[in-house]
């Protein structure tokens, strides 16, 4: 049972919150989140460090299967559940007596999210789509300024429970054409069933549910409204852990589909063009930050889509790029929303115009700021660069030139949004003279950590190797 | 003595005929823009250096010292100063009979041209700035004179075009100065435009720029032509010849040792001296010599009539300049380079002297104005009026003045070489010449009337000996460097004494007679301002400069800045404007796409349908065919 | 007698309806239940095609999805309590100063 | 051969070093700031003048350093320098030098930041000239180009956030076709490395379709180009230039659009000759607009810097004229242009931050006859606008016959019409000269103070280096002869 030991310690966590909101629901808890969330990763950290020896494991009855990939990703989502944690303030932005139940949710959706890495049935797949789907909704509405919160949360709650409906509905159609609801047997009859349109309406819908929590282009719509309504952690936790989950989840999907499966490609290549441009574009015009962060996000998804063409045509290589990405993404747009979190108390909206004459207010802050704008951009010293160059190398070579030109095209578009971030940091005088952020030790370190990263994992990135073996792991041979 | 002219002395006569004037140049302008006076010392130290090392070259030349017979082979120095695969460039001297000639001519008009300055810009203050232009200038000049290829040319004939500018705008606060600067070196740009032209088709056809090698080209008689001909646009522009000369009018609002030194002896006649180095080009197409010589009767004749009207007497010796080059060039132009550069020669003196004597009568008058000039008692400057009555007598081509001798050399190489009605042409310019050259003087010789503030006795006292030694030295020049005609033709080309012709000779004196006696009678006595010559209709288009300055305006402003606000607009509008659009675009593109979050819920689920039937449908319907 | 087809239209038809029903109802409660009419659709087609394949798995797969659709609807009616406290009302339409 | 870390790491890590100590700096010292920054840059001039003389005439990459960086996708950390670039090091390190220099009193607020960001500017540049790999090659380039957004909109004068923003959105935009150029050859060359060298082997080795060269080169000599400013991708340079203050504009508009012209010869032309051999009359067009377009339109300008910022849109239309020439003349005309170019724009900026730090106006009819008050600016100035305009004597001159030998060689016609340019530039000057320093001195600017001690060493130096190169250019030439007829070997097989 060590090889879940990930899942069955998050569980735990879970419930030990849910005991501690039932007795004592006002405490601040926030140092004993961060605490118990590092022994979570130290775990998470030790059974990856096995499986990088040991071969695949299947376990509860062909439903799960643990690997180097399951892990590696677990321990990303561990990584970034424990910088959530670490955004906390304050308790001030959360409704009075839900500390405890806030940490709690928070533990749930992980928990949903590990399983989402390595499931391999069909139903355990909705099972752990609804989790992690059920606790984000009750999450989204747990801010101070109910108003936005509830209309955030009554979007997020419609609009996703459509989708899993629609997600559903599809699972039946590819149990009822295949017989068996594990996702490898699904996976290896669609060779011959790829042209009975009852199949291919199923595999359609699948991925509909995983775009919708990808928020990817035709299913976005929750996004922007979403990010802006509920709390800066929420939106953080939405932006960033959740994507990494399903991001796994499509990868894994692809990886076992055959080369013969043609469609998925022209579903995928219209997602990622769609998507990247819509993202950018619309992104110009937006003058709340988090807004803003939503949109640049649907443009990041659509450079995803385009790494996992790229690893359904290359291989490898385009594996590891999109691994790469997905890790990079994760940190850049947590350090946004990080900055967003410091700089805007709760009772206002994230405006860019509040970052103005941040350069005075906390230099730290507005270097990060810098940092991670010129990341999301994907400009050549920081790590953004990398991760996009690898994309587009293997997407190029998987023959996606005009793909490639879109989306170096697009992310010149970005530019522009992300300099006038700067610009507002460096240069706006604020309307009125706004106070000094006093940064705690423990999140200026936390910034501190994250610029080195973001800058230096770039430039020394022989790390990519270790998300080669982890690309290899998932395309490796099925252990017993 | 011998060792005087072996290999190190040669060489240290080479460089010592170069350097020093640079050397003085750097040294007045970062150590000594203070101290005035030492800046004028190092200046004509320099000079002086130079114009030594030039007699004893041009004692070696002679061969006097080492009692050689005939002409000593040309001495080179070259150092090899670019280097590409199809051509390599020498920098360095070389030191024949013309460049000897040009040198004299060059270092002492120089040298009596700084001393001749240090009363006229006395108490001015830029004075070390002035000196350093000056020692820059003949530096160049010095360089250009003995360059032994058209690039090294080309360089200092751009180096000599920056000084005249400097020059020019010496006095850079007065506007019309530094208008005149402007116009004086864009101008010469103009023409050196055809010069660069024609050096990089030299350099294209033939890969070599060598003056000694431009006999044995052998180029196709049309290449020649076309060679020739934009060498000879760099002349035009720089010898200030009819379409481009309205610059050298301008000039005159440097100072006067300028006017005297650059627009007069040596910077001007730059270009006759690259014709006659060039020669073996010109010579190899006819067309060539056809369109050089009629350029020079041209300039020749309208300059000349031009000088008629003037009352600024620095422009009356300015359009007389242009005049004299006139006459060169179509020396050139009749086939005998030899007529053109002697009258180089005796021009330099004699129009050096005038316009030192010019620029003796406005330091005493403190105007240009002939009349002016005359009322303040022009005639009593002894000195400087009478070396002015020895220039105008050598202008006119009087016959024991060295301009007799060589305005006799031109009209003979015309007479022979070329059709009659040229030479009828060039013997009218000389009756103008000698009219206007003597109308100057009649001028001056008017009784000083009794004005305001002018000192009584005989006249205004005369100007101190540092500015008339000068003059005194250039008239004495002017007299005997005629008697030396005979020796010139030998000196330079080795050819045997030319004798006089007196069949040519006598009609032109009595031509020059005939003017003279015009200027009396029109201005001798009484205080006429107008002549029997100004009263002519005709003499409306000379005194309104040929409508040229008007015409070059109307170029600049209406087509130059035209065709630039064209560009600009283009520029601003289109170019810019395309940018700008593709960014407007794109954020309306934004803004429009922004519209479909419209904030209802029900809004997105029916998009969302939407959008995701007809991806359904498409990819349904790939996968049905 | 009633073949698979016979089912799996009725799941269709079901579907449908509960979209419909979601896309043009205001009233949020009345959005909920078309969302469970759509969950219910799926599971009238498991247990359809798990008679048909004959295994118990698609059986299984409803009664997950039955207990799912209850969670599913407990969060869902909660959040929309919340609306009605703060918003005065239960119509979706009102629901939208969060735009652009 | 894998070679340590060695000089010409030093050359972008120096500056790096002074960046992380004006860090830990406290910027209440502000003349501590000014002088760890002009320390960096000093070494930097130093170890760049040790390389000019160590530089063996025989061409060739000298002063290697490679090493393996990222194997997985075969990055290598590759630098060398040859006889194209060894130049233009210096050239940078001169300009850096005089524009610390120069901006010493000029900056007033924030100069801790200002300091920060012009050595970071700096440091890229470095990095682009010495890397031979296309991975860093591209990292430097983007480094060069970011650091001047931050300082356009902080320390910039007229309009500058659209200025500055339209500046950096389009060498950005420039730079995506070069990334796309890149990851073509690499994907093309089998993805085995991204080293500059090996590429050349490879695409030897299976030499790639003529569609392929045919369109990839015309996407690279265009995303340099703009940082070139070719013609129709000129508008940014002026807007740029304006807007920036003294020192960025210096180093942008004496360093920076070099990086372009470089970046075509090292990356475009040294990949693709046959591109350029295709495409060589289209770059001559351009060019030639380049030239008498930039003339024109610097005529009409009324503001000084915009007149600068047209001449060097004119000015490096006489590099890319030479770079089409095809023959050895061309480009060693351009290269030396680039050269001389850069000195020249520099001590033009220079002096109109001077005169626009005192007078705080830059528009020409505003001046009238401030010779009088500041005679050493105008000096200066004046020896800048003559190398502008070609007069012998400069490195300017030089540079230009180069290029118009080789054109005449080439293409007759066209270079008769460009040489018009050259009186064209005269005109414009010359105009500049009587309009704003000559003439009537204007009882305004009798308060105006002449440049200080300081300001005049960074002219003295600038001015120096033209003279030094003018008058003896085989110091130049006979560094580049080598590699440029390398160069222009393989572009001719």
């Amino acid at each position: 049972m060590i090889d879940v030991a990930p899942e069955a310690y998050v569980l735990g966590l879970a419930v030990f919150w849910l005991i501690v909101s039932v007795v004592r629901p006002g405490r601040d808890c926030t140092w004993l989140a961060i605490v118990l969330g590092l022994v979570g990763i130290w775990i998470t950290w030790e059974s990856s460090f096995r499986f990088g020896v040991m071969s695949p494991q299947i376990r509860f009855y062909q439903a799960y299967r643990v690997d180097l990939f399951s892990q590696g990703f677990k321990l990303l989502l561990m990584i970034g559940y424990v910088l959530i944690l670490n955004l906390h303030k304050s308790d001030r932005s959360l409704v009075k007596r839900s500390q405890a139940e806030y940490q709690f949710l928070l533990a749930a959706a992980l928990f949903g999210m590990m399983m989402l890495t390595s499931v391999y049935d069909l139903l355990v797949l909705y099972l752990a789509m609804e989790t992690t789907s059920y606790s984000l909704y009750v999450l989204c509405v747990l801010r101070r300024r109910v108003t936005e919160s509830t209309e955030a949360g009554l979007k997020y709650v419609l609009i996703g429970a459509v989708s899993s409906a629609v997600m559903l509905f599809g699972i039946s159609y590819l149990y009822g054409l295949t017989g068996t609801t594990s996702i490898p047997g699904v996976m290896s009859r669609s060779a011959d069933l790829v042209n009975t349109p009852g199949f291919v309406l199923g595999m359609f819908l699948l991925f509909s549910g995983l775009f919708f929590k990808l928020a990817a282009f035709p299913f976005h719509f929750w996004a922007p409204d979403v990010y802006e309504g509920t709390s800066n952690q929420v939106a953080a936790y939405l932006g960033t852990v959740s994507k990494v989950a399903a991001t796994a989840f499509i990868l894994r999907v692809v990886s076992m589909m055959p080369k013969a499966a043609e469609v998925m490609n022209v579903a995928l290549y219209v997602v990622a063009i769609a998507s990247m441009t819509y993202g950018n574009f619309v992104a110009i015009r937006q003058t709340d930050m988090k807004r803003m962060l939503a949109y640049s996000g649907i443009g990041h998804i659509g450079y995803l889509m385009v790494g996992v063409l790229a690893a359904i045509n290359m291989g490898e290589s385009g594996y590891t790029a999109t691994i790469y990405y997905t890790g990079m993404y994760m940190i850049m747009n947590f350090a946004a929303f990080m900055v967003v979190h410091a700089c805007v108390d709760e009772s206002g909206r994230a405006l860019i115009r509040n970052f103005n004459d941040l350069y005075r207010r906390s230099p730290l802050l507005c270097a990060t700021l810098v940092v991670s704008m010129f990341t999301l951009g994907g400009i050549p010293p920081m790590a953004g660069f990398f991760g996009k160059l690898y994309l587009f190398m293997t997407a190029f070579k998987g023959g996606f030139v005009w793909l490639v030109v879109v989306g170096l095209l697009n992310s010149f578009v970005s530019l522009y949004y992300y300099l006038r971030v700067c610009k507002a940091a460096f240069m706006d005088p604020p309307a009125a003279p706004m106070p000094e952020i006093r940064l705690e030790p423990r999140r200026a370190a936390l910034c501190i950590i994250l610029i080195a990263y973001m800058v230096l994992f770039g430039f020394f990135s022989n790390a990519v190797d270790n998300y080669a073996a982890l690309a290899r792991s998932l395309l490796g041979p099925i252990g017993v | 003595m011998a060792e005087l002219y072996g290999p190190l002395g040669l060489s240290c006569l080479l460089h010592g005929i170069f350097f020093p004037y640079f050397i003085a140049f750097g040294v007045i302008i970062l150590f000594l823009r203070r101290w005035e006076k030492a800046a004028m010392a190092v200046s004509i130290l320099a000079s002086s250096t130079v114009l030594a090392s030039t007699l004893m070259l041009f004692a070696r030349h002679q061969g006097l010292a080492a009692g050689h017979e005939g002409v000593l082979p040309a001495a080179t120095y070259t150092l090899s100063w670019l280097s590409t695969d199809s051509a390599a460039f020498q920098f360095g001297y070389i030191l024949d009979p013309l460049s000897v000639l040009m040198l004299i001519v060059v270092e002492v008009v120089s040298f009596l041209v700084q001393v001749y300055s240090i009363g006229y810009m006395h108490g001015d203050p830029g004075r070390a700035r002035f000196y350093a232009y000056l020692s820059l200038f003949s530096g160049s000049m010095t360089g250009l004179v003995v360059s032994p290829n058209l690039l090294q040319t080309y360089i200092f004939w751009e180096l000599v075009g920056l000084c005249s500018y400097l020059l020019i705008g010496f006095w850079w606060h007065k506007p019309e100065a530094a208008a005149a600067a402007k116009k004086a070196f864009v101008m010469t740009r103009f023409g050196d435009l055809g010069l660069f032209i024609g050096l990089l088709m030299l350099l294209h056809a033939k890969g070599n720029a060598a003056f000694t090698d431009f006999g044995t080209l052998g180029l196709p008689a049309g290449l020649a032509t076309c060679i020739s001909l934009l060498i000879f646009c760099g002349v035009i522009g720089k010898s200030s010849q009819f379409p481009l000369h309205v610059w050298l009018p301008d000039a005159m609002e440097g100072p006067t040792p300028v006017s005297a030194l650059i627009h007069a002896a040596t910077m001007v006649v730059a270009g006759v001296y690259l014709l006659s180095r060039s020669a073996p080009l010109f010579l190899a197409s006819e067309t060539a010599m056809l369109v050089v010589l009629s350029f020079g009767v041209v300039t020749a004749f309208v300059a000349a009539t031009m000088a008629c009207v003037q009352r600024d007497i620095k422009k009356v010796w300015a359009y007389s300049t242009v005049s004299q080059l006139g006459y060169m060039v179509l020396a050139f132009g009749a086939g005998s380079s030899q007529a053109s550069m002697f009258h180089l020669f005796t021009h330099a003196f004699y129009k050096a002297l005038l316009f030192l004597g010019a620029g003796s009568f406005i330091h005493h008058a403190g105007s240009n104005d002939l009349f002016e000039i005359a009322r303040k008692g022009g005639r009593g400057m002894r000195i400087t009026f009478w070396t002015t009555v020895i220039g105008a007598l050598a202008l006119a081509g009087l016959p024991p003045f060295s301009g007799f001798f060589s305005k006799d050399a031109i009209l003979v190489a015309v007479k022979e070489n070329c059709h009659p009605l040229w030479y009828i042409s060039v013997m009218f310019v000389g009756f103008l010449t000698a009219y206007y050259s003597f109308r100057v003087v009649f001028i001056l010789f008017r009784k000083q009337e009794a004005g305001p503030g002018v000192a009584h006795g005989h006249g205004g006292h005369d100007s101190p000996l540092v500015m008339t030694g000068p003059l005194m030295v250039l008239a004495l020049a002017t007299i005997c460097v005629g008697a030396w005609e005979g020796g010139f033709g030998h000196y330079l080309s080795g050819a045997p004494h030319g004798a006089l012709h007196w069949d040519v000779a006598i009609p032109a004196t009595f031509l020059a007679l005939l003017g003279i006696v015009l200027a009396g009678a029109s201005f001798g006595s009484g205080g006429r301002e107008e002549g029997v010559l100004d009263r002519l209709p005709v003499m409306e288009i000379p005194r309104r400069k040929y409508y040229l300055d008007d015409f070059y305006y109307w170029v600049t402003q209406k087509i130059v800045l035209g065709f630039s606000f064209l560009c600009a607009y283009v520029d601003r509008h289109f170019v810019d404007g395309a940018v700008n659009g593709v960014a407007d675009t794109v954020r309306w593109m934004g803004s429009q796409w922004s519209k479909m979050q419209t904030g209802q819920v029900q809004q997105y689920l029916n998009v969302l349908i939407l959008i995701f039937s007809i991806l359904g449908f498409g990819v349904y319907l790939t996968v049905k065919f | 007698m009633i073949t698979l087809q016979e089912y799996l239209s009725v799941g269709a038809l079901l579907f449908t309806v509960g979209l419909l029903i979601v896309l043009f109802r205001q009233n949020a409660i009345s959005i909920l239940m078309g969302i469970e009419l759509m969950l219910n659709a799926a599971n009238i087609n498991f247990v359809a095609f798990s008679n048909a394949l004959g295994g118990l798995t698609g059986q299984v797969l409803a009664i997950f999805v039955v207990v799912a659709a209850a969670a599913e609807a407990a969060v869902a009616i909660a959040i929309i309590v919340l609306l009605y406290q703060n918003l005065g009302t239960v119509d979706v339409e009102k629901a939208r100063n969060l735009n652009g | 051969m894998e070679h340590g870390f060695g000089i010409l790491t030093s050359m972008w890590v120096t500056p790096m070093i002074g960046v992380l100590i004006l860090i830990f700096l406290p910027s209440r010292y502000e003349t501590g700031v000014r002088l760890v920054s002009l320390l960096a840059a000093a070494i930097t001039l130093v170890s760049s003048i040790y390389l000019y003389i160590q530089f063996d005439p025989r061409g060739g990459f000298q002063f290697e350093e490679n090493m393996l960086w990222i194997d997985y996708f075969g990055v290598r950390y590759h630098h060398g320098a040859d006889g194209l670039s060894v130049p233009l090091l210096l050239l940078t390190s001169i300009v850096i030098f005089c524009g610390i220099l120069s901006s010493w009193d000029g900056i007033k607020h924030r100069v801790k930041e200002f300091h920060i960001l012009m050595l970071l500017l700096v440091s890229g540049v470095f990095g682009v000239f010495i890397s031979l790999d296309a991975v860093f090659f591209f990292i430097f380039y983007e480094i060069a180009v970011l650091p001047m957004y931050l300082l356009i909109i902080v320390w910039g004068s007229t309009r500058k956030e659209y200025s500055g923003m339209k500046l950096t959105l389009y060498l950005l935009f420039g730079s995506v076709f070069v990334l796309i150029g890149l990851i073509a050859v690499y994907v093309h060359t089998g993805m085995k490395t991204t080293d500059l060298l090996e590429f050349k082997a490879l695409l030897a080795a299976n030499p790639p379709s003529d569609l392929f060269v045919r369109t990839i080169f015309p996407m690279m000599f265009l995303g340099f180009g703009m940082l070139a400013a070719i013609w129709p991708f000129h508008t940014w340079s002026p807007d740029g230039h304006v807007a920036a203050p003294t020192a960025a504009s210096m180093l942008h508009a004496g360093v920076l659009m070099k990086l372009g012209a470089f970046g075509i010869l090292r990356v475009a032309v040294y990949l693709l000759p046959e591109g350029l051999r295709y495409w060589a009359d289209m770059i001559v067009a351009l060019s030639l607009v380049n030239i008498i377009y930039g003339a024109f339109v610097a005529m009409h300008q009324t503001d000084l810097k915009f007149v600068i910022g047209y001449s060097s849109v004119s000015h490096m239309g006489i590099v890319m004229f030479g770079i089409g020439m095809l023959n050895y003349e061309g480009f060693a005309g351009a290269a030396f242009q680039m050269f001389a170019h850069g000195v020249m724009t520099a001590l033009f900026f220079a002096c109109v931050g001077a005169i626009y730090d005192r007078a705080h106006t830059r528009q020409i009819h505003a001046f009238g006859g401030i010779y009088r008050r500041m005679p050493i600016v105008c000096g200066a100035f004046l020896c800048g606008g003559l190398a502008g305009l070609g007069l012998p004597g400069f490195a300017g001159f030089v540079a230009e016959f180069l290029v118009f030998w080789g054109a005449f060689k080439a293409h007759p016609v066209i270079a008769s019409i460009a040489v018009v340019g050259l009186v064209l530039t005269a005109f414009y000057v010359l105009r500049v000269f009587q309009r704003a320093f000559f003439g009537e001195p204007n009882p305004k600017w009798d308060g105006l103070t002449d440049s200080s001690a300081i300001q005049n060493t960074a002219y003295a130096i600038l001015i120096g280096t033209m003279l030094v190169f003018g008058i003896w250019p085989r110091l130049f030439l006979d560094i580049a002869q080598a590699d440029l007829n390398l160069l222009l070997s393989e572009v001719l097989r």
